[in-house]
């Protein structure tokens, strides 16, 4: 099977959209300099109040309510001309061709304003903040404003992607993969022999399942994005989706930050509610690690105690709309909660070192049995 | 089982002992406890001893304190005043034997009341040196008397000694005495501090202080009226208690419990007595020698169902607003003062009091700290009773209680403990409930923290204005230099952003600014509001969440 | 200017209050404050008294005290003894004037001095009741005389009222008072609690008590052994002050100041006068009742530099190690206890005391959580002056303040505050400094605490040897099961890893362990120090190399 | 330039030695046994106080220095047991050709022993202390004992690597690089063209220098560790290091965790003190940022104040012998304590984005302007 997407009028297409998002927002803002009207723009409000569930599109949205940004307004003052200052750098970075690290952003702006002790940013939290808000107000995809992500995660299976005029095999590179980048929008991908996206929270289990040859007996790309799956690999993984069609399917820990890593990979995360669409992929399924996995194959002896975070953790996903309509994972959670334990995707190495390539996940995903 | 021994064998000592001979053994009681705190009660018993004389004679205070090094540990105090001076008569007993004086038996504010202070400095000199005192004093009437005082222990007695009668019109008393075991410090608990304190509820008072090594301080008179002379006041019956009844009516000259209730106490008319009749089951026509404790019960118990004036403030003679703000502005130069005074009311035993309590900030408000850096400042509470400053035992008084009561960030006053403030409060009352003789701390009494409460809640929202009207003139000074930085710089991105001129967006920019505010509008606080609001809910994602999600 | 007053005018209401005046307008002195703390002050005063009289009659006592509820904060108290009784002609002075007893010129330990407990205790209830107080005494001659007597408050004089003789051969005394405006309760501060300690450092007594409820409660009598009469001792020189020996010196019969210091002071021998005698510039042959203060100051001053034997410890009677020993494991249970008693020392004006201490650890000890879960229990300080139990103001009592001057730490007791540990502390004198004549609270003389001090420091080195001995005979039980567990995983790997026969390796490390321990002999200690050591070092590489270099 | 070192001989060879010290292990201590003596092994003492400065070698070493495990010792017994679990646990994977996380290994050997609540190991760092006191003690390298590190870093440049069968060119792998695997022992070098390696902290600025093309202008191979290098990235730039003769130029921040990475890259680390020959390259060196850089390239600006913490760290970085020794480097942390700042690399993009690629490296290392 073999897929191919090279299309430079495509990419041009893109970039000229960006463009036009950003210099209308500037434009929009100047009209009403000119006007003499006082310059502001609207912000989709980011907080858990404005979020909600689209039982439709399946995934996590933002609700109506909105904020402003008012020039005027004293408090809004210096946010406001931070938003100018991001918005015409990136029109630069779009226009040269460049991406740009988020704190490579914060270094590149900052400089001190006349005759004060004051800076353009004192932090690279305040202009990511800035950076959000802009995103949200604009609609515009970070990566397409040319701000490139952490750089975490690889992948490793058998596809062929393109990146930057360089062509090569995902499976042909020994026992590590490719080390996604931050920015990748502009991958193609050659060919692939895959049937669906394994994506894995523990780096250290991708390796045991590269060793173990997981991805040619069982035809699957695996991702891992070291942890919490980074924007960047999330929207790697949501190109491989849609350019591919293949499913994916979670394979993480059995607590309540392998639960949030899943519904994130599948629903989208509060922070980045605004763009779900561009990073969930709602037909994900999860595989394991489950409560039940813990008797069906005795892995008692190699438990974790919950520590009161954790608890708390799991109330506070408890209180979630969207983990709260789906009866399976409150089954897990409360599960968990009832036996006071956590379990390891790595806890499947107390059976055998291959255990979980031989029996475990061909058993389990043979024959579907997946949490949805 | 050894012999036993009969009560008559044990009670051959059986004896009475005198005051003198139980205070000796308990100095402590007297608040002559420690080198530096003995030094401070001398100069506290003394100084108020003269002030009351002055006041009671309507006389502006003018008091003359030194003290001098004679060795170590081992100090002198003299205290001259201008007051009416003591009766040749008398002179020994004031001096020479305790629980003696004018004012235990009255119902009266006053700064000493029981008799323990004058003569407890003659004890506590003749008991750490073996010395007598020595005293002077004329009245003006042509005469005066110098003697040395001591006490007699054993029998509570006194014993002039020396005694010289000369003739001069001189009016004042001079003490002047000597004190071993005892140590002079300029800090926050010695004599120094407590004479400023006193400076500050005495602005009617000039007081010279002349220090151990020499120096001369001179702590003005700010007002010329000498205070109101204290009346004696008849007790208010709400929290009268039984043996306070039953005691007023033994000592009565009335023929009826009525008219007994009626011109013995306070707020007590004829329609009063009627309600009173009409609540007890005997007759107030009998004699009130022969009224007995069920009975003063019945009339406690129907106090309580009456409503009562409130007690008449003759016998309370608060400092007054006016008087404290002028005396503190003296003293600490604040930028900001407030000053309350409470309407007397009562506490148990129908006592009446007044509670003032003032609220200085900046300048030199507040404690400065041991570094002595500027701005250094930690808060202060100045507490008095009767314009005595109470310098010891700070965590046990009602005073200090009723601060700590109080939840300073509800009026913005984030870091109390650390602000320049300096809280003066001031306790008047015909009768103070010290915790003990030292006379250093007040009880817990309910009614007298609420008062200082009420007050401090007050003046705190009164400060807690001034401090937020002072953020908002800097806030508009703040703002015209920050738009003189933010609109380059946004109005070369919006040029930038859209290829349109950037000297004619920033003059357009500046246009609406000035518009908008002019040159010292205030702020659109509701859209403050709605961002802090906006951040607060951005709190809320957890943060482990948040930050992967970067 | 208003018209000035004379002194003259002023002084015409000058008078001498009585004592009972002044403390009837300040019952705080004695104690009566606050509506729990009062009654069990009553307890206190009353219970004191009877356990000092029975003692000084070498009588084991029986104590019966019974509280009563007559209506809200209304109480009635009753205390019975089998002490010596009062005879008739002392009875209305011992109840009906206050200062007045037989212990207060003696330098002898009680828990009564100052002639302020049972005549309070009738003064506080006329206050509160307006009614008298019903006694009954009977010296066990043939007579009992039966009365009330009240207190005239103007003149501090005793009245006897419906006084009832008999004859009877009974012994003892009982009293009876009502009180208001009084509460019981069981709690930390209660009666209940006061005779809960009282019972601990009183082994020799036997306390029945009857609460409002009607629940009797027995304390018995651990020990039979009445105490040692505390005699009546000399001052000893170190520490006496200049007026203390001028006060002797004039009631001493010896007609040459050398024999009144010999004869009239403890531990002054005729060698040490004459040691005296070369650092003074005066004759001690010239009579005591001319010593002069400067002189009397010089031999203070050669007291400081002689050396004198401690002071004799008759006049004070602590409980003994052996009977608080008894006495709290009866009260407590405990699964270790320590009793340490100093020797006897003395504090400023050469006042003799003694400190004992004890530290009771498991068991019933420490105090019970309010939430009554198992084993839930803090630590407990239970002060005693006198064997007399000091519930209140603990904070400003030297006591707690020894114990909280203590690192706990250093004798590993890692978290005292949640233990269940008992310390027992109480101070012996003929004279306690209290803090206030509330007597909860004994002043922070620094001799005092650094005894205390000294005691809790070497029973705390007993109890941690007990714990980490508890901690070792666990250890070897434990060990045994340890190989038990290890033998076959470490033979089986080592089979693997070398591919000899599993089985067999595990008997030889078997049969190594067995050679090694037998059955309990201990630890190498030497080698788990040395681990413990290298652990130490591993901790000194900074957290976050050590993290990133995993 | 090309090298190859394609060697299954080399390989079986090392392999058997390190069966051979394990085994050796086990064989002394049932030896003990068999004499009926008390089983115990030596292990060098790994504390600050036996770690040394070797002048000659220019590395960290250990000192004689040992503390011993006996088995009869009471304190000593659990971690004796664990020992050897650990021992026959990784001769099996070397004959087996496997190799296992960390956490892997725990999972794999945990259980419960019998009548007790008592686990082989209880958590992941019990069984890691005692797998680095089994290291130091048979003076064998972990990854020979087949535990692989974490997973983090990657390389990228004019390279051509084989593992595992495969061959890749790590110069055609798009915008992303190798994902360095855990286990590098194997890692064959078929060809490449570079003259030294520039070893990068921070991940955002390995992005921005491929961006800019630095390994050909500089002729040079890019890696990063992203922060600190795990010890999987330290062996396999060793490994080139020995292999290719290249030598290491150190590119981090300039702040105090900048410094003890670059010391830990030349002289090893006190953790690994043992194994320092395996991992330090002593010849080092060191390209930026220094303090000196601040004013020579303007960067005032752009510097963050130093923390309390970092100060401390300053300090104990100055009480090091291997730095105290080194009258540069206590210059650098010196001015850095004056200065009270520090300097990140990425605050280079102040001056332009491309500023560090077209000036500050050209200039610094063309001229080698370095820290040695």
């Amino acid at each position: 099977m073999a897929a191919k997407n090279k299309d430079k009028k495509f990419d041009e297409k893109i970039k000229k959209e960006s463009l036009d998002s950003i210099s209308g927002f500037g434009k929009k803002l100047v009209a009403a300099v000119e006007n003499k009207n006082p310059p502001s723009f609207e912000i989709p409000l980011r907080s858990k109040t404005n979020i909600s569930f689209d039982e439709k599109k399946k995934i996590l949205v933002l609700g109506d309510k909105t904020s402003s940004r008012r020039f005027l307004n004293v408090a809004h003052a210096r946010k406001f001309m931070q938003s100018a200052l991001i918005a015409s750098a990136c029109k630069e970075y779009i226009e040269h061709d460049r991406t740009v690290g988020k704190r490579e952003l914060y270094y590149n702006l900052k400089h001190s304003l006349p005759n004060s002790k004051e800076n353009t940013f004192e932090d690279d939290i305040e202009s990511g903040t800035v950076l959000n808000d802009l995103e949200a107000s604009m609609g515009v995809l970070r990566e397409r404003l040319h701000i490139e992500a952490k750089a975490r995660g690889s992948i490793y299976g058998d596809i062929t992607l393109s990146q930057a005029g360089d062509t090569f095999d995902c499976s042909k590179l020994g026992r590590g993969g490719w080390a996604i980048p931050g920015y990748t929008e502009d991958v193609d991908i050659i060919n692939y022999k895959a049937d669906f996206i394994l994506a894995i929270e523990n780096d250290a289990m991708m390796s045991r399942l590269i060793q173990e040859k997981v991805y040619k007996n069982l035809n699957c790309l695996l991702i891992t994005g070291e942890g919490m799956f980074p924007r960047g690999v999330r929207r790697f993984i949501k190109l491989l989706n849609e350019k591919l069609k293949l499913p994916v399917i979670a394979f993480v820990d059995g607590d309540p930050y392998g639960f949030y890593i899943y519904s994130v990979l599948k629903y989208g995360s509060i922070e980045l509610a605004h763009l779900s669409e561009r990073y969930a992929v709602p037909n994900t399924r999860y595989v394991g690690m489950t409560m039940d996995d813990i008797e069906t194959y005795e892995l008692q002896n190699v438990t974790e105690q919950l520590k009161e975070v954790d608890k708390k953790r799991i109330k506070e996903e408890l209180g979630y709309m969207w983990f709260k309509n789906n009866p399976a994972w409150v089954r897990q959670l409360e599960k968990m909660l009832d036996m006071g334990v956590r379990i390891e995707q790595q806890a499947l190495a107390n059976k055998s070192l291959d255990f979980v390539a031989k029996k475990y996940l061909p058993e389990k995903i043979n024959e579907e049995k997946f949490l949805d | 089982m050894p012999e036993q021994i009969s009560g008559e064998k044990l009670f051959e000592e059986f004896k009475t002992v005198q005051l003198s001979e139980f205070f000796r053994k308990n100095r402590q009681y007297l608040g002559y406890v420690g080198k530096i705190k003995s030094l401070t009660t001398v100069i506290h018993e003394l100084l108020s001893n003269s002030l009351d004389a002055c006041e009671e004679a309507k006389i502006s205070p003018s008091i003359k304190i030194t003290i001098s090094e004679l060795g170590t540990e081992h100090y002198k105090v003299r205290v001259e005043d201008n007051g009416p001076g003591i009766p040749e008569q008398h002179l020994e007993k004031v001096f020479g034997q305790l629980l003696t004086g004018t004012k235990f038996h009255r119902n009266i504010q006053l700064r000493g009341q029981q008799g323990l202070g004058v003569s407890g400095c003659v004890l506590f000199s003749q008991m750490t040196t073996g010395k007598s005192t020595y005293i002077k004093s004329g009245t003006g009437k042509g005469k005066i008397v110098e003697a040395r005082v001591e006490i007699d222990i054993k029998t509570n007695s006194p014993n002039l000694i020396d005694k010289k009668v000369e003739n001069s019109i001189m009016r004042g008393t001079v003490v002047e005495a000597e004190f071993k075991g005892v140590q002079y410090t300029k800090g926050i608990r010695g004599p120094f501090e407590y004479i400023r304190w006193t400076a500050a509820a005495n602005p009617h008072a000039e007081i010279m202080f002349k220090d151990p090594e020499g120096s001369e301080m001179l702590f003005e008179r700010v007002i010329d009226k000498v205070p109101k002379v204290p009346k004696e006041v008849k007790p208010h019956p709400s929290g009268l208690e039984a043996h306070d009844i039953l005691d007023l009516a033994l000592k009565s000259k009335s023929r009826a419990i009525s008219s007994f209730l009626s011109s013995d106490l306070a707020r007590v008319s004829s329609d009063k007595v009627s309600e009173i009749q009409a609540l007890v089951d005997f007759d107030l026509a009998k004699s009130p020698k022969r009224l007995e404790w069920p009975e003063a019960e019945q009339i406690v118990k129907s106090f309580k169902k009456i409503k009562f004036m409130a007690p008449p403030t003759d016998g309370l003679i608060p400092i007054g607003k006016d008087q404290i703000e002028k005396a503190l502005n003296n003293l600490l130069s604040p930028d900001f003062i407030e000053v309350i005074s409470r309407k007397p009311t009562t506490y148990k035993g129908g006592i009446p009091f007044i509670v003032e309590i003032a609220i200085a900030y900046g300048g030199n408000s507040g404690r400065a700290a041991a570094s002595k850096e500027i701005n250094e400042r930690k808060v202060e509470i100045m507490r008095f009773a009767n314009r005595s400053p109470l310098l010891f035992d700070a965590g046990g008084c009602a005073l200090t209680k009723a601060v700590n009561s109080i939840d300073w960030r509800r009026y913005k006053l984030k870091d109390m403990e650390n602000s320049p403030v300096s809280l003066f409060i001031n306790l008047i009352s015909t009768h103070v409930p010290y915790t003990s003789a030292g006379k250093q701390a007040v009880a817990g009494e309910e009614e007298i923290l609420n008062e200082i409460r009420m007050a401090l809640m007050r003046a705190s929202r009164s400060l807690q204005l001034f401090l937020s009207g002072r953020r908002k003139a800097s806030e508009i000074a703040e703002r015209k230099k920050m738009y003189e930085r933010y609109i380059p710089e946004t109005a070369k991105a919006l040029a930038k952003l859209t290829g349109k001129k950037e000297d004619e967006i920033e003059e357009m920019l500046k246009a609406l600014v000035l518009e908008r505010f002019g040159d010292d509008k205030p702020d659109d606080d509701e859209e403050e509001e709605e961002l802090e609001e906006e951040s607060a809910a951005y709190d809320e994602i957890p943060e482990d969440v948040s930050e992967e999600d970067e």
